[in-house]
């Protein structure tokens, strides 16, 4: 299949809304030639999203989408996964989304090891309400809502992410769409729990702080020598204050949410499976 | 832009890889048959430009073919056309200052036009443009360029006398640096030229011209060849003549030999030639000539009084000096194939 | 006519009251009786007040009675607590120490130091209640045997020694019993039909009912009264192949229910008033998304956390209302444990043919109930699942397709060709957003028009319990475990000579309007019983029929009571007669 | 048979036919088009034409002039380029080289200002070349033969330019015949050098320098040669005539023989002119009336129209200039007519006034005219007038003033005295019949209306009519407002080149150009006109709000042009458009102009002649039925009527009742 074929197969026909000039296009793309790569039938593939920018996503990639409500993505997530386990499950949300009123999920995810991909678009600021701060603004930053600057310390999502017990911890860039793409890939490929905060550009309400030209200055890919599994150095890594890393932080192996599950019905039917009329035996 | 070739050897070239085969040696000076311009122009005495226009037409003629010249408005324009015609067989076209690019296009076009409708052969003809450096470097430049970038077929003929003689020296595009002009005075504050000058044939090859060279009377047989080069060569041809000037350089008028060796020794003139194949995109480089002996560019620039201010200063010399190096030093390659390394002449650094 | 015991034991929490209780519940149920059990608890988690009260009767009941006839206390709190429910006629079996108040003696009172028989005889205060289980048999005439047996399985797993040490604390409470007390107390333990009743809680009902139903994946957060049908859930589902998830909060329980039932499984979870309010935003999306769910409210007394452990009827509104912006779903309400069963089924057969999010209205009184349920009822039902459709890989698949019928066909995730977009946002048929005016009521129309359709559905139709005097005109229109006590008031009012008829739809939404009109029609009084403060149910008939209900409102926590139901009636009564003067002319 | 061509092509045609063999080009607004068709021709192989892209006008004219020594060339140009050629004009008319140049006159200078006057012209009229103006598309492709063939005269021997107002003349498109390539070789042969300089036997040299004496001898030939072309302009303009049908001269005398008051003026303004003099002559009160439109301005007839003047009894002649002789006595065509009447006529001389209008693409309308020979009218019967150029349009200097104040004091103190004898006669201004009917497109720029113009006006052509369509714009590429004009008439007599701006029809290409401020699309329709309006939103009874009382009886007329458009899949909805034109203005039945479309419509032919089929169908003046929005949801009203039981309606009480009754 050409090229350009393979890429449209999993595109769904609705062209995006995002601004121009958006990172979101980059990761879009990136996304789309990844699912490409590992030839996923689009029918497998179940796309989540909460609500804001990034979470238009799922409308348009060929694929079976749920577009949910505000700060859910990975709840829902986690459900289609438990409920069908055969699907690729990826769920995408912003850093408002995923962080401010959906941040609560991320710790048990993690802990639970759901193997599904979770996609973090950070770009620092509410895009879809127009330009109020988000977790991850920096403390300098005028927003709509903080007009004499941001009172709150900006979190690292992928510090967090680390020290959730994530199995697998990434952070990409929306202009390097091959190591994005790869990333992407590698998130698919680990059973369980893989997050990757892709760090993105908003072209109508903060080109101040997450400035292309200024983020690809401090870019810096993970050193060769980081070992995956050394929590510590990840977690020094991704709170860094001049240099952002990029590439993969995590990557531990652990049993997922799906393995525990097969073993508590294994364990339920130790003494073999049992039909609705066996359980009343309890109630005579 | 394109890339350099450098051909190894050094001298008095006869052929050219855009030809089929070598141009006819023209031999010693006297023995050639043709005429060029005839008696009564009206040049100054030990006047570079009009012996090179001569030697030019002569080397034309030479080939058979008919003159056609397009010259713009300057000293050579109107010391040969006042009240008469000195150009002898070759019919002239005089159109304007500025324009002797278009008015070589527009001949070119006409040829074209009559050619198309039988009434001549074109290869009968050469269509020829002149102009000083005045009318090439400064007003005349964007025709010029255009006229190559057209690639049309022809040569042009720059006569430079570094400055515009005709109407009382005042400094040009191609004024050397210090020299003294009415427009460039060397005064206490201000010590002549502050230019650095431009060379005519890279600009003629960035803009895409076939073949190019600089040529000087004294080497009328080099001169004359490159003529007949840039007559057979398809496209536009430039090439650009070392044109002593006593009057505007102030300069003993039986001296014209002494200071174009001079020149040559001290490098301030080089003789070279470029040659484009369009379609690889290369220029090979020729070395015409080897400075006999090392000459510094004091010993050159004494003996011509536009540059007697600049001479007593040490650092405008010595600016001249690396001037003439940094162009000399392209030729590195040629120099060390040849196994030629050029002593720097004694002075103090 | 029909014979039942109400025996009351009330006592210090973690002193084995309710498992004297559910003995007695369990032998009684054993031999074809009918019981119905109140419980209360505790506030604090360990220890404090708490009593199970038992009804044992040979007839059909559904209410766990006014008046007690045997009233037992273990200490001196629960005597003063619970001393006031005992029928003047009733017997007191106490805790030897324990004094009596002064103005009200029962006819008989049974002192017996079980303290002191537990401690220094057995030397294990554990086993206390067993002797008092032994007491009681001899005093109810129940049957040692059944208690033996009971015991035998109950401490099949335990060590025989355990066992023996229970047999004997058993047999020195009948012993005590024999020669202290004089053997019988007059209540005689209703002699059983023999053929065995099941008991089980409201909660186990539901859990039961979803895994009869084809529940594939649970997820819930723990919350009082709600809490048992996720921890039966835990241990049996598996068993069947089914995934149960506890969710670190009740939006991300019903947001995986979202996901799930989404990608194909059956899908539910249980939790209380609390919980509810943090599901509403996603009972939304689920009816945005047309998405089956089932979601169980035990309800608990509110607001906030209001008092956990007490009973309450007051998320009504919330559970049909509660969402931002019209938001379609079903609504039902089981009144008894044996309803808990088969609702539970129906809300897994509408949610899948519905494609919405169905509720289950139960409150704390008929989780905790233990009730004998008729083995019948106890049935698998045929699985009803969603439309789903096949596209086939040429794709062209519409999720909302607007068709006659207005229930879309489905591609469950992972079917070729079925790639779609569900959302919260309105959407055309593609699933695509779309904000036109047109869509919007379009798609509204073909929500809402799903609650007509269930309407009409045979299988919510004669979904209402109807007793009484159908020429009455005194009507009584109740929901939930209320109708209990109604349906024993309408019997005291019958025996009061006051005509009255009732009502109770088992399901709120929608509501049965013929039923409901029919009986409108034939009363001239609505009285409607309920325990939340604002009438919600008969704010709802006002509005919904503008027909002048009588609102009986009770939040003390625990159900109401038929007396309190036939005071109302009273009252109803006499007004009538005036009333109907001046509006109707002459009565009659 | 004729065809519709704009004043640029037909320049073209006129240099094609010419078989010039040497064309260098230089882009310039309005004449630019001219040299775009000879490069399409030439690319296509339809000419044998050696075309130079030159780098800029001088090179152009430097080639031309080069070139022109040994063959035929030319070029067009328009205003600052015509500036940078003048340069070298010089070494043509000094050098005796025969070549020709086609103007589309416009503005010169600071400020820039692309539409059209005669001052690039003006300017060049010292360079010693010929200077013929035309006033359309015909009379320029024949100047431009005519052009060669006086300017190759051996008696001449030098360059020519041909001169058509911008915009109004330039891209006017009307019907041109275009003679018969053997015909005009027959009328101009091949051109032939004298001095040819690619003749090996004869060397010759051009432009050497020449000194005092040869020099002025020099000179008094050129202009003697200058003056020859008088007299063969006027023979040529004869042979012409018999061989093609079209015989021209130095000027055209139109209006009464014996005419007391004459106005002046060059090229293609004078269309006004013709209607007003028409409309004038036999009027009671006013004398006899004539209008001069010079065609041969350099070297200017001065003889033959003082002759004419004298013979005409003419006592006042008002010149009217499109130029400006900056620092002179009068503009240079009123200089001209006056020096030429006191040198030949000497007592008996008309009076002469000078008038200046038309500068920078303003318009020369009726009125104007009506003024002009008014003043003629004061002037003759001996009335001061001013020794400087009246203005057109300038309110704060009129030519006639009522009272004191209405100007500035300063004026007044100057010109009192004359504004005290010019009255205003109203005889002269009595209103003009309109003979034609015109249609006014607005539409944006790149939405393809004046393609869409152009085929109509051909169709009318083909249908027996007579048609000029003019279209204005501005410097913008694309989304500017501009308007294309259309004027039909009877037919067979008089050409009529003017417009009324009355609109008997306006069509809108875009609804919203109805609110532009600036336009006020809507004031210029006539009562009984028609407004036809590319529009699926606004329904007609809503433009009928817009309308207002005034207009209550217009016939309004909407088309749903672009979904006609994204139906078939085209990009423009020109062709839409121009089918709901002919639903409209009845009188070009479309069944006559689709032999004409099925030619000449835009490819894809078939999708364009689809679209004028459903223009016309689906022009609708009931207003269009609201038609719902195709709704994508297949469901009905009924469907979207639905609501929830509601038992609170107001008949709900009664249902209770019923059942307890029933």
């Amino acid at each position: 299949m050409e090229e350009q074929d393979k890429f449209c197969e999993y595109l769904s026909g609705v062209s995006p809304v995002w601004c121009p000039g958006c990172g979101n296009y980059g990761i879009l793309s990136s996304l789309v030639e990844a699912l490409g790569e590992i030839d996923l039938a689009t029918k497998d593939i179940a796309l989540i999203s909460g609500i804001g920018c990034a979470s238009r996503l799922p409308y348009f990639v060929k694929a079976y989408g749920f577009h949910g409500i505000h700060g859910r993505t990975l709840p829902i997530a986690q459900g289609v996964k438990v409920a069908n386990p055969e699907l690729t499950v990826v769920a995408v949300a912003g850093d408002g989304d995923g962080l401010a009123i959906g941040g609560g999920h991320l710790p048990h995810l993690a802990r639970n090891n759901t193997d599904l991909t979770y996609l973090m678009f950070n770009n620092a600021i509410y895009g879809m309400t127009k330009g109020q701060f988000s977790p991850t603004t920096a403390l300098s930053s005028i927003t709509k809502t903080t007009p004499f600057g941001l009172f709150g310390e900006p979190t690292h999502p992928t510090a967090l992410a680390i020290v959730y017990g994530a199995t697998f911890v990434a952070r990409g860039f929306s202009v390097k769409k091959e190591q994005l793409k790869d990333l992407i890939i590698q998130g698919i490929h680990h059973r369980g729990f893989s997050f990757i905060e892709i760090l993105t550009s908003c072209s109508s309400f903060n080109t101040t702080d997450m400035n292309v030209a200024r983020i690809i200055k401090r870019l810096e890919p993970v050193p060769a020598s980081h070992n995956v599994e050394d929590k510590v150095e990840a977690l020094r890594l991704a709170t860094d204050e001049e240099k952002i890393y990029h590439g993969i932080f995590q990557r531990v192996e652990r049993p997922t949410l799906e393995d525990r599950l097969q073993e508590v019905e294994k364990a339920a039917k130790k003494n073999g499976a049992r039909q609705f009329e066996a359980l009343l035996g309890q109630f005579q | 832009m394109f890339n350099i070739l450098y051909n190894r050897d050094i001298g008095i070239n006869l052929h050219s890889f855009l030809l089929p085969e070598p141009v006819k040696d023209v031999g010693e000076y006297g023995a050639i048959p043709t005429t060029g311009l005839t008696s009564g122009h009206q040049g100054c005495t030990g006047c570079g430009m009009v012996t090179g226009t001569n030697q030019a037409l002569r080397a034309l003629k030479l080939m058979g073919k008919h003159v056609v010249a397009s010259i713009g408005t300057g000293c050579n324009e109107v010391i040969t056309t006042q009240n008469t015609s000195c150009w002898g067989e070759t019919s002239v076209d005089h159109n304007n200052f500025p324009n002797t690019g278009a008015t070589l296009s527009g001949n070119i076009a006409a040829l074209k036009a009559l050619s198309r409708a039988g009434a001549v052969s074109p290869e009968r003809f050469v269509n020829l443009g002149i102009a000083g450096d005045g009318g090439t470097y400064d007003i005349g430049l964007q025709a010029l360029l255009a006229w190559i970038a057209r690639g049309e077929d022809g040569i042009y003929i720059c006569l430079n006398n570094q400055a515009y003689m005709n109407t009382g020296i005042q400094g040009s595009g191609a004024t050397p640096y210090g020299a003294n002009t009415s427009t460039t005075p060397f005064g206490k504050v201000v010590h002549g030229n502050q230019r650095s000058p431009q060379y005519l044939p890279d600009l003629a090859l960035a803009a895409g011209a076939s073949y190019v060279a600089t040529a000087c009377p004294l080497h009328h047989r080099d001169l004359m060849i490159k003529v007949q080069k840039a007559a057979a060569i398809e496209g536009p041809c430039v090439i650009e003549l070392y044109s002593v000037c006593p009057e505007g350089w102030k300069s003993e008028t039986d001296v014209f030999h002494e200071i174009t060796e001079l020149a040559l020794d001290s490098r301030f003139w080089v003789l070279y030639e470029g040659e484009r194949d369009r379609a690889g995109n290369n220029v090979l480089f020729t070395l015409n000539y080897l400075p006999k002996r090392p000459v510094s560019a004091l010993e050159y620039l004494n003996l011509q009084e536009r540059f007697s201010g600049m001479r007593q200063l040490g650092d405008m010399v010595e600016h001249a000096q690396a001037l003439v190096d940094a162009r000399w030093s392209f030729w590195k390659p040629v120099l060390e194939a040849n196994g030629l390394e050029r002593k720097e002449v004694g002075y103090e650094a | 006519m029909r014979h039942d015991l109400v025996i009351r034991v009330a006592g210090e929490s973690g002193e084995g009251i309710i498992t004297i209780g559910e003995t007695i519940a369990r032998i009684a149920a054993r031999e074809g009786l009918s019981i119905v059990t109140f419980r209360t608890f505790p506030a604090e988690i360990k220890g404090g007040a708490c009593m199970i009260q038992v009804r044992v009767s040979d007839g059909k009941i559904s209410y766990h009675g006014e008046k007690i006839d045997f009233l037992v206390c273990l200490n001196q709190d629960a005597l003063n607590e619970n001393y006031g429910d005992l029928h003047e006629l009733g017997a007191l079996l106490c805790e030897a120490e324990c004094d009596l108040p002064e103005e009200k003696s029962p006819r008989t009172v049974y002192r017996v130091p079980f303290e002191r028989i537990a401690v220094r005889e057995i030397g294990s205060r554990i086993s206390k209640n067993i002797v008092v289980l032994g007491t009681l048999s001899q005093l109810l005439d129940i049957p040692v045997k059944s208690i033996e047996a009971f015991l035998a399985e109950k401490f099949a797993k335990k060590s025989k020694a355990i066992l023996d040490h229970n047999i004997d604390a058993l047999q020195r409470g009948i012993r005590f019993a024999r020669e202290k007390l004089g053997g019988t107390s007059g209540f005689k333990y209703p002699s059983g039909k023999g053929d065995r009743r099941l008991l089980m809680t409201g909660n186990e009902a539901i859990a039961l009912g979803a895994a009869g139903a084809g529940l594939k994946t649970f997820f819930g957060y723990p919350i009082t009264p709600a809490s048992e049908i996720m921890e039966w859930l835990a241990v049996h589902l598996p068993k069947m192949g089914g995934k149960v998830l506890q969710t670190e909060d009740e939006i991300s329980a019903i947001c995986a229910v979202a996901g799930a039932s989404w990608a194909g499984a059956k899908a539910m979870t249980s939790t209380s008033g609390p919980g509810l309010s943090l599901m509403s935003e996603t009972l939304g999306l689920l009816s945005m998304a047309e998405i089956p769910a089932v979601i169980v409210d035990s309800q608990r007394g509110g607001p906030s956390t209001g008092m956990p452990t007490k009973t309450e009827q007051s998320d009504l509104l919330l559970a049909l209302y509660g969402s931002h912006g019209d938001s379609p779903r079903a609504v039902l309400a089981p009144t008894s444990v044996g309803d808990c069963f088969q609702l539970t089924g129906l809300a897994f057969d509408l949610a899948e043919k519905y494609q919405l999010p169905v509720i289950m209205l139960v409150d704390q009184a008929l989780s905790a109930r233990l009730e004998t349920v008729d083995p019948e009822l106890v049935k698998q039902p045929p699985a009803v699942t969603r439309l789903s459709v096949q596209p086939g890989a040429d794709g062209g698949y519409v999720r909302y397709r607007l068709n006659e019928s207005g229930i879309s066909p489905v591609a469950l995730p992972g079917t070729a060709g079925g790639e779609h977009m569900v959302t919260g946002m309105e959407h055309d048929e593609l699933g695509n957003f779309a904000c036109d005016e047109e869509t919007h009521t379009a798609m509204t129309v073909k929500r809402y028009r799903k609650l007509q359709m269930i309407g009409n559905d045979p299988l919510t139709r004669g979904l209402s319990l109807h007793f009484g005097d159908e020429k009455a005109e005194i009507g009584i229109v109740t929901w939930g475990s209320t109708a209990g006590p109604a349906e024993d008031a309408v019997r005291l009012a019958a025996s009061m000579g006051i005509a009255v008829q009732a009502i109770v739809p088992k399901i709120l939404n929608p509501l049965p309007h013929e039923e409901l009109k029919r009986f409108f029609a034939r009363v001239k009084h609505i009285i409607v019983p309920e325990l939340n403060f604002t009438g919600q149910l008969a704010s709802l008939l006002r509005s919904t029929y503008r027909v002048p209900t009588i609102s009986l409102t009770k939040i003390k926590g625990v159900p109401l009571e038929p007396s309190e139901i036939v005071d109302k009636i009273i009252e109803a009564q006499e007004s009538l007669s005036v009333r109907s003067e001046k509006r109707y002319g002459r009565a009659g | 048979m004729a065809t519709v061509l704009s004043g640029n092509s037909a320049a073209a045609w006129g240099f094609r036919l010419s078989r010039v063999q040497c064309y260098p080009y230089y882009p310039i607004t309005p004449s630019t088009a001219c040299s775009e068709q000879i490069a399409r021709w030439v690319s296509d192989g339809a000419l044998e034409t050696v075309t130079i892209n030159a780098e800029s006008e001088h090179s152009a004219a430097s080639q031309i002039i080069a070139a022109g020594k040994s063959v035929r060339a030319g070029t067009a140009t328009s205003s600052k380029g015509l500036l940078y050629m003048i340069e070298v004009m010089e070494n043509a008319s000094g050098g005796s080289i025969p070549c020709g140049f086609f103007i589309g006159n416009r503005a010169t200078g600071a400020p820039i200002n692309i539409w059209a006057d005669n001052s690039d012209a003006y300017a060049m009229r010292d360079s010693g070349a010929i200077q013929i103006f035309t006033a359309d598309a015909q009379e320029a492709l024949d100047g431009v033969i005519q052009g060669y063939r006086i300017a190759e005269d051996l008696r001449v021997r030098l360059p020519f330019a041909v001169n058509l107002r911008g915009f109004t003349g330039t891209h006017a498109y009307e019907g041109v015949e275009i003679p018969k390539p053997e015909e005009v070789d027959r009328f101009l042969p091949g051109y032939v050098s004298t001095m040819p300089l690619f003749a090996p036997a004869k060397p010759v040299t051009y432009g050497a320098m020449l000194s005092a004496l040869p020099y002025r001898r020099h000179k008094r030939n050129q202009m003697a040669a200058l003056k020859n072309a008088v007299e063969i302009t006027q023979e040529i303009g004869r042979e012409f005539g018999e061989r093609f049908g079209r015989s021209y001269g130095l000027f055209d005398w139109i209006g009464d023989q014996k005419a007391k008051l004459v106005v002046a003026l060059l090229g293609e303004s004078a269309g006004a002119g013709e209607v007003v003099v028409r409309h004038l002559q036999g009027k009671q009160g006013i004398p006899g009336v004539a209008l001069l439109k010079i065609r041969l301005f350099s070297p200017f007839p001065a003889r033959e129209i003082s002759r004419a003047l004298a013979a005409a009894g003419t006592k006042a002649v008002v010149v009217l200039d499109e130029g400006l002789n900056h620092g002179g006595v009068f503009p240079p065509l009123a200089q001209r007519i006056a020096t030429a009447v006191q040198l030949h006529l000497g007592s008996h001389a008309p009076k002469v006034a000078s008038v200046i209008g038309g500068l920078g693409g303003s318009e020369v309308r009726q009125e104007h005219f009506q003024l002009m020979f008014n003043l003629a009218d004061n002037i003759a019967e001996g009335k001061a007038s001013r020794a400087e150029p009246y203005w057109l349009d300038i309110d704060e200097d009129p030519i006639f003033v009522e009272n004191e104040n209405q100007v500035n004091p300063k004026l007044w103190k100057k010109w009192g005295e004359v504004w005290k004898q010019q009255k205003r006669k109203e005889k002269y201004f009595s209103p003009l019949p309109q003979e034609t009917d015109e249609v006014r497109i607005y539409s944006r720029a790149g939405q393809g209306a004046i393609t869409s113009a152009v085929g109509f006006t051909g169709a009318g052509i083909l249908a027996g009519r007579q048609l000029l369509t003019v279209p204005a714009f501005g410097s913008e590429r694309r989304g500017a407002i501009i308007t294309t004009d259309t004027l039909v008439h009877g037919g067979g007599g008089q050409k009529i080149r003017s417009f009324n701006r009355t609109w008997d029809v306006m069509v809108l290409y875009d609804d919203t150009i109805l609110y532009s401020p600036e336009h006020q699309a809507l004031d210029g329709l006539k009562e009984s006109g028609a407004l036809l309006i590319n529009s699926s939103r606004l329904t007609v009874k809503k433009l009928r709000e817009q309308l207002g009382a005034g207009k209550a009886n217009v016939r309004v007329f909407t088309v749903p042009a672009a979904e006609i458009a994204e139906r078939l899949g085209l990009k423009h909805i020109n062709m839409a458009m121009l089918g709901a034109l002919h639903r409209v203005y009845e009188k070009i039945p479309l069944e006559k102009a689709l032999p004409y479309y099925e030619r000449h419509v835009p490819k894809p032919r078939d999708l364009s002649l689809e679209a004028i089929r459903l223009g016309y169908a689906e022009c609708t003046d009931q207003g269009a039925k609201k038609r719902l929005k195709e709704v994508r949801l297949p469901v009905t009203e009924e469907f979207l009527a639905w609501r929830p039981e509601d038992h609170s309606q107001i008949a709900w009480p009664s249902e209770i009742e019923e059942i307890r009754a029933g």
